[in-house]
């Protein structure tokens, strides 16, 4: 029983304090049983704070700290660092959460926010006057990384990996890497195009030894924790031996496939065999084939042998002690009939545009065989919704229409542009763009909010309507030979790979990270980091640095070959178990087995600490580590009896 | 100060799932009782019936548990596992004559703060009706 | 512990601005000018203004600093609630 | 034995501000070592200086302190304040010799317990740096009481050599025969986390700052509304009057290719917008109006932090301002174009903050050879997509503002960013030390 303990109450600069009387909750606790000193302090978490606690613990031979704040999220491991510096063990601290869980959500009550604190206080106090040391757990890691999508992000996290001597398990879904800048041609801000970087990062991935690169393979289940994920993958085949040199009778193959289907690459606006390339030149080099359109007709194994049509699905188990997740954006997809998207024939995706772009001959531009000479950008189509679920702004897509335009105008000079927007946001460097084109004689209109441009249909003419405004609320038309709609960034749909990993989502449903500053590549999920526009939209350039800062935090869990994970575990008192076997069922994890004296005991280095085995047990005599029955009562007890 | 207006109301939370959103209610100065407290588990199936029934019988009108639900990390079978303690503690309250209306169960998200709120506040009203019945 | 006197070795090296002096004198004629003024009286940062011969602004600028260094305190403010009062801290 | 007595590290972070920071804390935890200099007397650059910070409302100080303080015990990270690096140069291929010059304090920062009796006891009061010159601060003094490290200078230009606080320092840590040190050190790499300069209003002379008192700074704001503020609430400069109708110039400095700053600053939308949500807080019964071009709420959770201001009540206004005139009783009359209705008005408010923007600063051209800059003076990136933190000079990463405007968890990104390629060039380059 700790006897001596410290109580801090943090003002965290007015955020508590304006709502809270942080002295009264002082005066309230300060004589609570065990409590050997109480003090407030304008902010904790600072320096001199720290030093001051240490000095305190040591001055006062202090032998358990409360700090009330904000959300242990937050700074729990800084205050626990801080009683180990003083010598204490990291367990006989607890933290009391009284902004989140109190001064912010009772700025209304002031009184209230005062009594809960106190109440909050108590609890904290009698927690850890029962709390015991524990020393954490030693486990070794798997120094290999998986890294999931090989995206920008992803390429470019594993490739800093792979220099830090880590071996990293690189795997992609899609057959072909590169995601969705192979996809994407013109970048902006320099000349380099989405392809050359594509290839600069493929050929720095295939020439290094400490990666292997999956593709065509899908995560289908996780195990394990932190420094020992165990991963099982799906490896669906190319149908096509080897990387092909035989490219000619790959051709004929090619030209024989009798099935057509749009082609995803182009956003289905050209179409594509069952058996196909994503473009010359692309990463792998090799053909695939699709076997969800596939008829098996055998014809294209017929003129060529690389084919092989029996080829089989694989499983394949990987061992990992880290898991980084690029997975990357879907660009969003237009109802049918939202600003004629599928019902008026020349209206297209910003995707759709750029791939027509990136095919179509210098020139006259022409669409479905007319000459395309006015075009019309609508903006923020599925971005700032102010009806339907995506609130947020897609960040890139301002400045990727306004420079696919100005490229555009390279290629095809005679095209005249019309940008619909709501408020441009080529926020930064980028503005430059914004003026060039401003500048060229783009014309720039702006919608209201509740009040968007539409796209109409008059005998064989689309017409796009704006209340614009620049020029003051005048209504103004023009008629567009192709209208873009500006989509912007969504979550991956079918990400499969968030349901076994259990990444938990932010309110724009993009993974969340545990926090924006203090951690933000780091999801709740130990171990496991996220890095690109899986995580929310962001240009090539945020892309790379979350990649190469997710990097250096997933090395982090296996640079060294033992790694200090929670002792937090379940314990059984063999006094009281019955062995009924109960246990071990609700465990989803293995971790408890009938020993040699034929009752239950727990293996600490797999049990996670989820405590469902706790309920289950008939004879209550499983404890869980810092949620002892001791432990929670008195907190119980005292939240219940107010003051 | 609101003592008679509000219900007291202790939530298990869970550390992973619904304590962020209990969390992001307060970021989102989203208001509800002060009367609520919170004490974290790491998962909602590790809630022992005999910590619920202490928490009624020691003065609190009612126990929330704000479930991880179907986004447990810790395994699939958790909301039925937490299903099954409620159902266990219900008919252990029956026997002591406890209206088993005083547990409820939500699943709660990382993300739900405002259906955290709803909760709360309709656990409220259940709660405060019971004791003006009784 | 004995104290040391580095100060004057310095002063050895160190001639003191005849502007940082000239400041000094300013400042503290002007603080007594307000602790006169206000004496037991609380006053707005205007009426100090205007008792002491002072430009508001200059008013805030020596006001918040003696409030910094303690002997100033704000108490509460005027009916329109636009200005505050300060008082002598004792 | 080439670098016989000199200093030896893996890296030299230029630059104690938050992308400083945090590419030092990435380095020493990934096993190298590394100097941390600052020029200032505190570390946390612009951050530590802010109230609250977009769009998560956490105080600032409770995201920097932290990382500060784990910054300063780690045994891999040797921190230098109130240093000044004279210049940096790329001895071979494989490593740079720094000068570095450690300004003295005149007080033993070993020893000094932060208990500012020195500060009672100086007699001097010159205007305050750290609070924008709102207010007075000693010559003996602690820049702020969560400056790290917390400890008092003093400040020799405005001292009287007095004598008085040395005479009641408890532990007798001044000490005036201090002198400035120079010396050398040697570093494998080295990381610019210099960060930016804030637009001068004066430039813009038709906004009155400067003339008008009541005319004032977005970081001027950020201190009125910090926990260390410089007055007892949120008050005018010009007479002590708590204002009720506030208005805020976006764009000043930016966007604007008069004052020769074409590009956007990334982050004044969302610091108004940040501080219009305090302002509601602070003064219930304030007006908050946001004269604008266009908002820019691009982040994550930023859209939705602008809607939210919108609920609260702050009235955003699509205009561009012409002329701040100061009129009776301190009180500004803003002259702005109103471009949803095409026409000029005039309207009076008690407060005007100017939301100015970000300039490069230009300290690491005046530190290293072969520095390139690119057309609006931020760090040329040598290969923007494929490593973003990489310089015109090998061996040196950007970290943070140094390669342009950008807001806080883009900087900690590109730290990390930063960090992780140095770590790579460290680890491949083949000096031993």
């Amino acid at each position: 029983m700790k006897q001596r303990i410290g109580v801090y109450i943090c003002h965290c600069g007015g955020n508590i304090s304006d709502y809270v009387d942080v002295e009264m909750v002082r005066e309230a606790v300060a004589h609570e049983k065990g409590v050997a000193i109480a003090k407030t302090t304008v902010f904790a978490c600072a320096d001199s704070n720290q030093k001051e606690m240490v000095q305190d613990i040591k001055d006062n031979q202090l032998d358990a700290v409360v700090v009330a704040s904000c959300s242990p999220k937050l700074h729990e491991v800084t205050f626990r660092a801080v009683v180990e510096r003083a010598g204490l063990n990291k367990y006989n601290y607890v933290h009391a959460n009284i902004r989140e869980q109190v001064s912010w959500p009772h700025s209304d009550n002031k009184a209230g926010a005062t009594q809960k604190a106190i109440q909050i206080v108590r609890a904290a106090i009698a927690k850890v006057r029962l709390s015991e040391a524990i020393e954490p757990l030693e486990v070794d890691t798997t120094q290999a990384v998986l890294v999931i999508g090989a995206g920008i992000a992803g390429m470019k996290a594993a490739i800093a990996l792979s220099k830090m001597g880590v071996k990293v398990y690189l795997v992609e879904r899609e057959h072909f890497i590169g995601g969705r800048i192979a996809q994407w041609d013109v970048l902006c801000l320099t000349n380099e195009t989405g392809k050359e970087l594509v290839s600069r990062l493929y050929n720095e991935i295939v020439s290094n030894k400490n990666i292997t690169l999956y593709t065509g393979a899908q995560l289908i289940e996780c195990k394990g924790s932190m420094g020992n994920f165990a991963v099982k993958l799906k490896l669906n085949p190319r149908y096509v031996k080897d990387i092909c040199n035989d490219r000619a009778s790959l051709r004929k193959a090619i030209d024989v496939c009798p099935v057509e289907v749009p082609d995803e690459f182009n956003f289905g606006i050209t179409k594509r065999k069952a058996i196909y390339h994503n473009f010359p030149g692309e990463y792998p080099q090799a053909a695939v084939i699709d076997m969800n359109s596939c008829t098996r007709c055998g014809l294209c194994a017929k003129v060529c042998d690389k084919i092989d049509l029996d080829m089989k699905v694989e499983d394949l188990e990987l061992n990992v002690g880290s898991i980084l997740v690029a997975t990357g954006f879907d660009p969003y997809t237009p109802a049918e009939g939202e600003f004629g998207y599928k019902v008026i024939d020349n209206v297209v995706t910003l995707s759709q545009f750029k791939r027509l772009l990136a095919f179509s001959e210098p020139g006259k531009l022409q669409w479905k065989g007319k000459p395309v000479k006015n075009i019309a950008y609508i903006y923020c189509v599925g971005s700032r919704q102010v009806e339907g679920e995506n609130k947020y702004c897609s960040r890139y897509c301002c400045t990727a229409t306004i420079n696919t335009a100005l490229k555009a105008n390279e290629k095809f000079p005679e095209l005249n542009h019309f940008h619909f927007t709501r408020g441009i946001r080529t926020y930064g460097k980028q503005e430059q763009l914004y003026h060039n084109a401003s500048k060229s004689g783009h014309v720039f209109l702006q919608s209201y909010e509740d009040d968007p441009s539409r796209v109409e249909r008059k005998g064989d003419k689309t017409i796009v309507r704006i209340n614009d405004i620049l020029t003051n609320r005048k209504e103004l038309e023009v008629e567009a030979d192709l209208v873009v709609l500006v989509i912007g960034m969504v979550p991956r749909s079918n990400n499969s790979v968030a349901d076994i990993l259990k990444l938990p989502r932010g309110r724009d449903s993009f993974f969340n990270e545990i926090h924006m500053k203090l951690r933000p590549v780091e999801t709740v999920i130990d171990g496991i980091t996220i890095a690109g526009t899986c995580q929310g939209p962001k240009n090539v350039v945020e892309s790379i640095n979350s990649a190469l800062s997710a990097a250096i935090k997933s090395y982090s869990f296996v640079g060294k070959d033992k790694l200090m994970v929670e002792p937090v575990v379940a314990e059984v008192d063999p006094n009281l178990c019955k062995w009924c076997d109960k246990c071990t069922r609700a465990c989803p994890f293995d971790a408890i087995f009938k020993n040699e004296q034929g009752v239950a005991h727990v293996n600490d280095t797999v049990c996670k600490g989820c405590g469902m085995c706790l309920p289950v047990c008939p004879t209550n005599a499983i404890q869980l580590k810092t949620f002892t029955d001791n432990e929670i009562e008195s907190m119980i007890d005292v939240l219940a009896n107010e003051l | 100060m609101n003592v008679t207006k509000n219900a007291r109301i202790l939530v298990f939370s869970t550390v992973k799932i619904s304590d962020p959103a209990i969390d992001m209610a307060g970021l989102l100065k989203l208001h509800y009782s002060p009367k609520v407290y919170t004490i974290s588990v790491p998962c909602s199936s590790a809630v022992k019936p005999r910590w619920i029934l202490r928490a009624l019988a020691k003065g609190f009108d009612g126990v929330f548990i704000a479930a991880d639900g179907t986004d447990c990390p810790y395994g699939e079978s958790c909301t039925e596992k937490t299903g099954e303690i409620v159902k266990k503690t219900h008919q252990l309250m029956k026997e002591s004559n406890i209206d088993p209306v005083r547990l409820k169960m939500a699943a709660i998200c990382s993300v739900c703060s405002e259906s955290f709120i709803k909760h709360i506040n309709s656990f409220n009203d259940t709660l405060l009706k019971l004791k003006t019945t009784e | 512990m004995e104290k040391k006197e580095t100060f004057k070795i310095k002063r050895e090296t160190l001639k003191v601005s005849e502007q940082v002096k000239e400041q000094l004198k300013q400042f503290n004629a002007i603080r007594r000018h307000i602790m006169e003024a206000l004496g037991d009286e609380e006053l707005t940062i205007p009426q100090i203004a205007e008792k002491v011969g002072l430009s508001n602004a200059e008013a805030v600028y020596y006001v918040m600093s003696l409030v910094k260094f303690n002997k100033l305190v704000p108490t509460h403010m005027d009916d329109m609630d636009e200005f505050y009062f300060y008082k002598i801290k004792k | 034995m080439p670098f016989a007595g000199k200093k030896l590290y893996d890296a030299l972070v230029v630059g104690g501000g938050i992308a400083g920071i945090e590419s030092a804390l990435n380095l020493a935890n990934n096993d190298l070592n590394v100097l941390l200099v600052e020029k200032d007397l505190t570390l946390g650059g612009k951050m530590i200086m802010l109230s609250k910070v977009f769009p998560t409302l956490d105080c600032s100080a409770c995201i920097t302190t932290p990382k500060i303080s784990e910054a300063a015990r780690h045994p891999n990270i040797t921190i230098l304040t109130n240093t000044q690096i004279q210049h940096i140069d790329k001895q071979d291929k494989n490593y740079f010799k720094a000068r570095i010059k450690e300004k003295a304090r005149y007080v033993d920062i070993s020893n000094c317990t932060g208990c500012q009796l020195c500060e009672e006891a100086c007699p001097v009061v010159v205007p305050d740096q750290y609070q924008y010159n709102m207010v007075g601060r000693k010559a003996a003094y602690i820049p702020f009481s969560i400056a790290s490290p917390r400890v008092a200078s003093i400040d020799i230009d405005n001292c009287t050599l007095c004598g008085a606080c040395e005479k009641v320092c408890p532990t007798g840590c001044i000490d005036f025969t201090q002198q400035d040190k120079e010396y050398d050190i040697i570093a494998k790499s080295v990381i610019m986390a210099t960060g930016f300069n804030l637009f001068d209003p004066l430039k813009v002379p038709r906004f009155s700052y400067g003339k008008a008192k009541n005319v004032i700074t977005a970081l001027q704001m950020e201190r009125l509304l910090a926990p260390t503020r410089p007055f007892n609430h949120v008050l005018r400069p010009g007479d002590g009057k708590m204002p009720c109708n506030i208005a805020y110039v976006l764009c000043t400095g930016s966007r604007d290719l008069s004052v020769g700053n074409p590009i956007c600053s990334q982050i004044c939308c969302m610091y108004s917008i940040k501080q219009a949500q305090l302002l509601m807080g602070a003064l219930p019964m304030a007006d908050v109006t946001l004269y604008y071009i266009n908002i820019r709420s691009f982040g994550k959770g930023f859209e939705e932090f602008y809607e939210q201001a919108k609920g609260m009540g702050v009235n955003f206004v699509k205009g561009k301002v012409g002329k701040i005139t100061e009129i009776e009783n301190g009180d500004l009359l803003l002259r702005y174009e109103d471009i949803n209705q095409g026409k000029v008005f005039e309207k009076k408010h008690d407060l005007v903050v100017l939301s100015v923007g970000v300039l490069a600063n230009d300290e690491p051209q005046k530190l290293i050879q072969g520095w390139k800059k690119d057309e609006y003076s931020f760090a040329f990136q040598k290969d923007l997509f494929y490593t973003p933190s990489l310089s015109s000079i090998e061996g040196v990463f950007l970290a943070g503002t140094t390669s342009g405007p950008m807001d806080i968890p883009d900087s900690i990104l590109s730290a990390g960013s930063a960090a992780m390629e140095a770590i790579r060039y460290v680890k491949q380059t083949s000096v031993d030390f």
